[in-house]
């Protein structure tokens, strides 16, 4: 501040010294009489063109207004029905981004060394694609696996994560452990699709939006409008909402009823929930019956009867075990005696596992009032409706109007496990697939994790450095937390061999990713890493070789489906103009690299794997000896999808509209087979499984402890920090930010120009701290016993439980002048690695905290 | 009389000035149409300032103007 | 700023010239020094207002309401205002000399014409240096300017008629001293002669010039309070200001502007006693009767802050009591509180000066302006709490600090005044010659 | 005889700003400029808290107190309900600004040329703007609009004067509808002619409980609430905005 008054200053002295014109002497600027503006202007040529919003994950449709060929604005394309016409605030301002003069403007090579802010040479695409070339190369022809592609948000997968990764054979990470992945493994387990809970906006009546961000993030699928867009118009048709999360500006206004669950508790009142449900009664028989494991039979020993690998259920007809699918009236509950050995079935276990979880026990935990419990368990049961059945799009489906929606709430310790409650409160009404009820896909396409999970296979060391099939995480998501361990310390993990290079795609773990330091740390040992983003960003500024740029939204990618869930769309990136500076789009830039690689042409070269990514075949497939254009690659593809026009469809129309989808598709009751041909699990014989092969690979309690058939609450570690950290560390997105990319916006940094701390009131004041003081947030790690902390400023809210403190994602970046001095990251605060993550290698971020006064 | 005369000419004109162009001449009264923010004579606030200076310019007439007596004396 | 390079000017003039009475055209080194310092500041302030204008009025501390959290009037408003009131007790107390006959105030009628007009012309600068376009200012007022904005009476009725009434009234009341000062052979005849344009002091002419400013000052009278309740409407009429919207605001913008001006011309009145030697016609009693108007004003002006008062933290609620909070115990507290004592404490000593009839006028000069400061931070509270607390809706509360630039913008102005006042004073009589001068030269 | 009307739907709106964003890069409008403001409102103690949300454009009043205010007629009111500022006319008093009671007026303070979110005067950019400052600036704005042709639309024209939300004068005189209306994800806000009882706009006025801003002012506001209630005297906003002007 001091500097820039100064500069003023002397700027104005310099401009009073004479030099000024008389009509500036005392007036100033000369647009005071004259009205500059009627100067007469040139006919302009003013078009609209096709593309997609580039920031967060739903790709909403977008048309840029041009002025001779000068992009002046982005609207929503009302055709696209994901967001109908409609843009997000960061969607409108990231118009910005492709005029930003601190972006990237040629390839970069470092000068310096790593691990420290970078010094740079500019360098030519030529030369810089052959560097990065050569040293990948080295590296993979010993071992491609020792080659690492990291990616944050990759918008073409097919052309990325599939074509690229399998062309050069390299390992491959994602951001999912920050994501929701706890969650995503939870129902792949359960229900076979990948996705988290959401209900059916169309037809759900009452819903609990667990830790739903609803007015500022999104959820399973999209980022953001597409949920508000559906609530709002679901609530005129008289949706509740109960809202179940520590903080209520989530939700706001559109709370009918707030419980302000304590963090890290919500497997408790799922628990809870369950008992509640099966005490009014509220159980659809049937559905647990026919399309789940609930009547399997469970000997002691936790797994199920079986007979010739078949699981055996209690036919009630003939009073005999009896394969699954082949009882006339299978028993849901009881236990029974085969040849001599009780067994019980799995829904009586179930049901005997969660009857100690009361209300009043709940309660305890969860730090709300029982009777706020009881009221949303019958609530729900009422809704449920249990056994009504309504026709959709002319077909008749099982109709149970109450819906879950949760998301990020899956980043918790317990998260996986909570996830799996959460399922079987909606599995306890039948409502999982029915109309109204709770989805975690757009279709029944079962996902292959499915199969996987049957029969976990815990091996003996040496581990991949991700830890595939170890006796840590036999769920395992790939874990950069994890990998960055795993690479400090790789003994300790029985790793051998860890990565050398790295190509980061789109990634900013050192901005994004919690465990700041062992990040800073890990990151160190890779011998070469090459960066792929637009900016210099964080990770990129200390430890990039190399820095290719690319282009923001001005390019090639998709395809991108423009889906809402209930109507079928396609739509494709296309640039509205040409890359800024010597910007290239990421297609563009692996087919480049891969030519330089030697691995663009021939059968399993690039070209041939973006052929099988996109599904061209003849005569669309690309020709394997000739480097096509991208817009050629999307022309054959558009073609491949019986669009004569081929890209010219999306240039001139921006998306293409399929209809509505199937309710054969929608609603697993309706789909052929029902719910894809698979079993829901109820009963996870193969976790318990999983738990006893880890144990007996000698591993310790804190991986294995979580592997239960059934989820089991226990208190999460950081309830084992000393009481002086009294308060519960949450975070959240808020809706102007999302990836770092938002953080570059100056538009977005006006509305959230600072971090904070959310604190109620009355726990500020009884440690005699106001609104807006500077405080220390020093965290504590339960498992190391180490502290971090950081310094930020109070905001006061009556929306928080006065247990918990709360601060937004987003800040703590200083690689772009836009993103500088605006407070910490929470990140730099939580802990990673064990105690603070899930049991399938997934990130917490949930800390206890102590906040004083600077 | 001239001395007399001229002043309540300045005078008049003065207020004269005033009463038409602040009532016939500036923008019209009322604010819900778009005519009433333009004078209906641009300049007209002008002339009602210099109504309101020739008013009192009357006083300097009255006292400056020079005898008929006077400048007649040898 | 160096005083040594005017010194031998002065010592030259003072053997070159005749005596005129009041030190007229006799340069002291004090006054040297006054007016090099003044110029000095007036240089700051030209600087200052010039930086404005070519940045923009980013360079002071004003700012949007609401979102922005400021003030879009601060100091230069509030000085205004401030201004316009001590134009008020000037030419309020001419007009009352003439218009009674007051003989033994007649040495005060000059000054405070004087103090009208040159504090009128301070207003309208001040006018300028917030306005954001001061060019357009000036050619769209006279284009465009619109009967029912209440600044169409500030501009047309305060600046133009007042401040040329003014001028008329001071050039009138002039002509005589300058004729009778155009006798003697000094650098400054001819602008005496120029500006006595034939008055040789006839019975005629005296006559005309009686009845002249008897009408004159008739006139003004009415006008200059419709002027004042005019800029107190400025901000009385405004339903969306809490703070502002109040019956009150006309009458007591019009006291407080007579306690500032009076206190003004004390100070004043003082200053030419000791400077030019004027003691004998301005004796104790001009300055009892301005001690006792003094008094009386200050009264009456204290009785509207307290019916405000009461009334603001009886009836009021909601945004209207943010404000009145501000005021009494917040943020502001510490002018309010600060000019109510001032003005107390300064009551006290004229009532006891009043009671005991034994008038200092070291003391008055010190009321005087105390007086003065309680009223400039009246009126930047008049100006200022109503934005900044007295939003509507729910934003957050605003503030505003002047920036250097404000500060050397009002400091300039009040130089630039102080400057006019004294260069006047070495040209015309501030004080009315007397009839024995006049004797002597006829 | 067309009368335009904005609706807000505070059933509807999410808080997310969406309308701020657009209206500021439909508009041109400089750092710190909310023609559109959302506020985020919290009121009562916790666990029984309530948060709430308040778009705010300018209220286009019927009996707009600005332009009464208004010493040069720069700020005036059109036959068609939008209240504009010709900020070829406009002397920079601000008094308008201090008549308002809704803080909708937003001052140039700087150079708008300096304002506009970031160094636009890198050669290599400008190859591609043209020298657009901002890149973004939209021709539309720099044209005369209405049948009295004054220069009132869009913002960051010069500094020392006066600019507020014109309703997207520009888009609205060609048919289109106003930015922030465009934009919102959630249709929170409608616009539309209210003279005639039919359209879309009026019907839904009629059939929603609705009130209007500080309507006991007797502004007659062409904003019109629906759903939600006039916030109350105990709430307060979070998540502030604290966006000003810097040199």
């Amino acid at each position: 501040m001091d500097t820039v008054t100064r500069r003023g200053f002397v700027g104005g002295a310099a401009a009073t010294t004479g030099v000024v014109a008389g009509r500036d002497f005392l007036f100033g600027g000369s647009e005071t009489l004259a009205s500059v503006s009627e100067t007469a202007l040139g006919p302009v040529i003013e078009d609209v063109v096709p593309t997609t919003c580039w920031i967060g994950k739903q790709d909403c449709g977008m048309l840029a207004r041009r002025v001779d060929g000068r992009v002046v604005k982005f609207d929503g394309d009302p055709a696209n029905p994901r967001n109908v016409g409609t843009l997000c605030p960061k969607g409108q301002a990231q118009i910005v981004s492709i005029y930003d003069p601190n972006r990237l403007k040629t390839p970069l090579v470092r000068t310096n060394g790593k691990g420290e802010r970078g010094e740079w040479r500019t360098a030519t695409w030529s030369e810089a694609l052959a560097m990065v070339a050569e040293r990948v190369n080295e590296v993979r022809e010993r071992d491609p696996k020792l080659v690492l592609w990291q990616k944050g948000r990759s918008k073409a997968k097919k052309f990325y994560d599939d074509a690229f990764v399998k062309a050069i054979d390299s390992s491959k990470l994602g951001h999912g452990a920050y994501c929701s992945d706890a969650g995503y493994r939870a129902l792949e387990y359960t229900i076979g699709l990948h996705g988290v809970q959401h209900p059916d906006f169309e037809e759900t009546r009452y819903l609990l939006g667990w830790g739903w961000n609803i007015t500022n993030a999104g959820g399973n699928k999209f980022c953001w409008l597409t949920w508000p867009r559906q609530m709002v118009a679901a609530r005129d048709r008289g949706l509740q909402i109960t809202h179940i999360d520590p903080r209520l500006r989530s939700a706001g206004p559109f709370a009918d009823t707030w419980l302000p669950i304590r963090p890290g508790t919500d497997l408790a009142l799922a628990l809870a929930m369950c008992n509640g449900l099966i005490e009014n009664g509220v159980v659809d028989v049937d559905y647990l019956t026919t399309y789940t494991n609930a009547p399997y039979l469970v000997g002691d020993d936790g797994m199920f009867l079986r007979v010739d690998d078949l699981p055996q259920v209690w036919d009630s007809a003939s009073d005999t075990a009896v394969p699954a699918g082949e009882a006339s009236e299978p028993a849901l509950e009881g236990t029974f005696e085969v040849e001599g050995t009780t067994y019980t079935t799995g829904f009586t276990v179930f049901k005997e596992h969660v009857a100690p979880s009361t209300p009043e026990w709940a309660a305890d935990i969860c730090g709300i009032p029982a009777a706020q419990i009881r009221s949303i368990v019958r609530e729900f049961g009422e809704n449920a409706s249990i056994g009504s059945t309504k026709v959709i799009d002319g077909v008749e489906v099982p109709y149970r109007p109450v819906g879950i929606m949760a998301y990020h709430m899956a980043q918790q310790e317990l998260g996986f496990q909570a996830l799996r409650a959460m399922t079987m409160i909606n599995m306890l009404v039948g409502a999982v697939g029915a109309a109204g009820g709770t989805f975690s896909d757009f279709t029944w396409k079962i996902d292959k994790n499915y199969e996987a999970f049957e029969q976990f296979t815990v091996e003996d060391p040496p581990y991949d450095f991700l830890l595939k099939n170890s006796k840590y995480f036999p769920i395992n998501t790939g874990f950069p937390g994890m990998l960055a361990k795993v690479m400090l310390d790789p003994e300790r993990y029985g790793v051998e061999e860890v990565p050398e290079v790295a190509i980061l795609h789109m990634v900013n773990p050192l901005g994004s990713f919690p465990g700041q330091p062992e990040i800073i740390e890990s990151y160190k040992k890779f011998e070469f890493v090459t960066v792929i983003s637009p900016w210099l960003n964080e990770t990129a500024d200390y430890f990039a070789d190399v820095v290719l740029p690319a282009a923001t939204i001005e390019k090639y990618e998709g395809p991108i489906s423009a889906t809402d869930q209930y109507i079928d769309a396609t739509t494709l990136r296309l640039p509205p103009m040409e890359p800024l500076f010597e910007s290239r789009g990421e297609i563009d830039i692996y087919l480049d690299l891969t030519e330089a690689m030697g691995v663009l042409f021939g059968e399993e070269g690039y070209l041939a794997e973006v052929n099988a990514a996109l599904g061209l075949e003849e005569p669309f497939a690309l020709p394997l000896d000739e480097k096509p254009t991208v817009r050629e690659i999307f022309d054959r593809w558009s073609r491949a999808q019986g669009l004569d026009e081929g890209i010219e469809y999306f240039e001139n129309n921006g998306v293409l509209v399929e209809g509505r989808i199937d309710p054969t598709k929608r609603f697993g009751y309706a789909a052929d087979p029902p719910f894809g041909g698979v079993v829901h699990r109820l009963y996870g014989e193969s976790l318990l499984d999983a738990q006893r092969q880890m144990q007996a690979k000698g591993a310790d309690e804190i991986y294995w402890r979580d592997y239960t058939a059934l989820p089991t609450w226990r208190p999460p570690t950081m309830e084992g920090s000393p009481s002086e950290y009294d308060l519960y560390l949450i975070s959240y997105h808020q809706v102007e930010n999302k990836q770092s990319r938002t953080g570059f916006i100056p538009l977005l940094a006006e509305l959230t120009p600072q971090q904070r701390l959310d604190i109620n009131p009355a726990t500020a004041r009884a440690k005699g701290l106001n609104d807006g003081d500077e405080v220390w947030v020093e965290s504590h790690n339960a498992v190391t016993g180490e502290s971090r902390r950081v310094k930020t400023n109070l905001a006061f809210t009556e929306g928080i439980r006065p247990d918990t403190v709360g601060m937004p994602h987003h800040f703590g970046l200083w690689s772009h002048p836009t993103s500088r001095d605006r407070g910490p990251s929470p990140n730099e605060i939580y802990p990673t690695g064990e105690g603070y993550m899930a049991n399938t290698a997934d990130q917490s971020f949930h800390v206890k905290v102590k906040v004083e006064r600077t | 009389m001239r001395r007399r005369t001229l002043t309540l000419l300045c005078l008049l004109t003065g207020l004269g000035l005033i009463v038409v162009s602040y009532f016939f001449l500036t923008a019209p009264w009322g604010s819900d149409r778009v005519g009433n923010s333009n004078p209906r004579l641009e300049y007209a606030p002008l002339l009602t300032v210099l109504g309101v200076i020739l008013t009192f310019a009357s006083a300097v007439v009255y006292e400056l103007l020079p005898d008929k007596d006077k400048s007649g004396e040898p | 700023m160096t005083t040594a390079v005017t010194q031998p000017d002065m010592t030259r003039e003072e053997v070159d010239l005749p005596t005129l009475p009041q030190g007229i055209g006799h340069l002291t080194r004090g006054w040297g020094v006054f007016v090099a310092i003044a110029l000095a500041v007036v240089g700051f302030g030209t600087y200052a207002f010039m930086y404005q204008q070519s940045e923009g009025e980013i360079v002071t501390g004003l700012r949007n309401v609401g979102t922005m959290g400021g003030a879009p009037w601060g100091l230069y408003v509030a000085f205004l205002v401030y201004f316009v009131g001590v134009s008020f007790a000037g030419i309020t107390i001419a007009a009352l000399i003439r218009l009674f006959n007051l003989q033994a105030l007649r040495p005060l009628a000059r000054m405070a014409e004087l103090l009208t007009v040159v504090s009128l012309v301070l207003a309208s600068i001040a006018i300028l240096a917030d306005l954001g376009q001061p060019l357009r200012g000036i050619v769209n007022l006279f284009r465009y300017a619109r009967p029912q904005s209440p600044f169409f009476g500030t501009f047309v009725l305060v600046i133009s008629g007042y401040l040329f009434a003014s001028l008329v009234y001071l050039y009138l009341g002039s002509r005589r001293d300058a004729a009778i000062m155009a006798r003697e052979s000094t650098r400054l005849q001819g602008l005496h002669s120029f500006v006595a344009a034939g008055y040789t002091d006839t019975p005629a002419e005296r006559d005309r010039h009686e009845r002249a400013t008897f009408w004159l000052a008739l006139a003004i009278l009415p006008m200059l309070i419709v002027a004042h309740s005019t800029l107190g409407f400025v901000f009385g009429l405004q339903i969306g200001r809490p703070g502002w919207f109040s019956a009150l605001q006309a009458p007591a913008f019009v006291v407080l502007a007579g306690v500032s001006g009076i206190g003004l011309l004390i100070v004043l009145a003082a200053v030419v006693r000791s400077v030019c030697d004027e003691r004998d016609t301005l004796d104790e009693y001009v300055f009892a009767w301005l001690g006792r108007f003094l008094a009386v004003l200050t009264i009456a002006y204290l009785y509207f802050v307290l019916t405000e008062l009461l009334t603001s933290t009886y009836a009021a609620g909601g945004r209207e009591a943010d404000v009145t909070d501000a005021i009494l115990t917040g943020r502001y507290a510490w002018i309010f509180w600060g000019s109510t004592i001032l003005f107390v404490v300064s009551l006290a000593g004229l009532l006891t000066q009043l009671l005991t009839k034994r008038w200092n006028i070291g003391t008055l000069v010190a009321i005087g302006i105390a007086v003065n400061l309680a009223a400039i931070g009246k009126r930047f509270l008049i100006v200022v709490p109503s934005q900044t607390d007295g939003m509507l809706l729910p934003y957050e509360t605003g503030s505003y600090t002047p920036t250097w630039v404000e500060y050397g913008v009002v400091l300039g102005l009040i130089a630039l005044g102080a400057l006019a006042i004294a260069v006047f004073m070495k040209l015309i009589p501030i004080v009315e010659l007397p009839e024995e001068v006049e004797a002597d030269a006829s | 005889m067309t009368k335009y009307t904005m609706v807000v739907d505070l059933d509807r709106c999410q808080g997310c700003r969406a309308c701020m964003e657009a209206c500021k890069i439909e508009n041109n409008t400089t750092e710190g400029v909310f023609w559109m403001y959302v506020f985020r409102l919290e009121e009562g103690e916790y666990p029984n808290t309530q948060q709430t949300y308040l778009p705010r454009p300018c209220q286009h009043c019927d009996n707009a107190p600005c332009v009464k205010v208004c010493p040069v007629g720069a700020r005036y009111k059109r036959e068609d309900g939008l209240v504009l500022t010709d900020f070829d006319r406009c002397i920079g008093c601000r008094y308008c600004e201090l008549a308002c009671p809704y803080g909708v007026n937003y001052f140039n303070w700087g150079k708008p040329e300096k304002q506009h979110y970031g160094e636009w005067d890198d050669p290599d950019l400008q190859a591609v703007t043209g020298g657009a400052n901002p890149p973004w600036s939209n021709p539309d704005l720099a044209r005369p609009h209405g049948d009295e042709q004054r220069m009132v639309a869009g913002g960051g024209h010069h500094k020392g004067v006066m600019e507020k939300c014109t309703f997207c004068v520009h888009l609205v005189e060609r048919g289109e509808l106003p930015a922030c209306v465009v934009t919102c994800p959630v249709q929170a806000l409608r616009f539309g002619n209210t003279d005639d009882p039919e359209t879309p706009v009026s019907r839904f006025i009629r059939e929603h409980g609705h009130f209007r801003l500080l309507d006991e002012l007797g502004t007659e506001p062409r904003v019109v609430y629906v759903g939600g209630q006039p916030p109350s005297d105990e709430v307060h906003e979070i998540e502030l905005v604290h966006a000003g002007v810097e040199r």
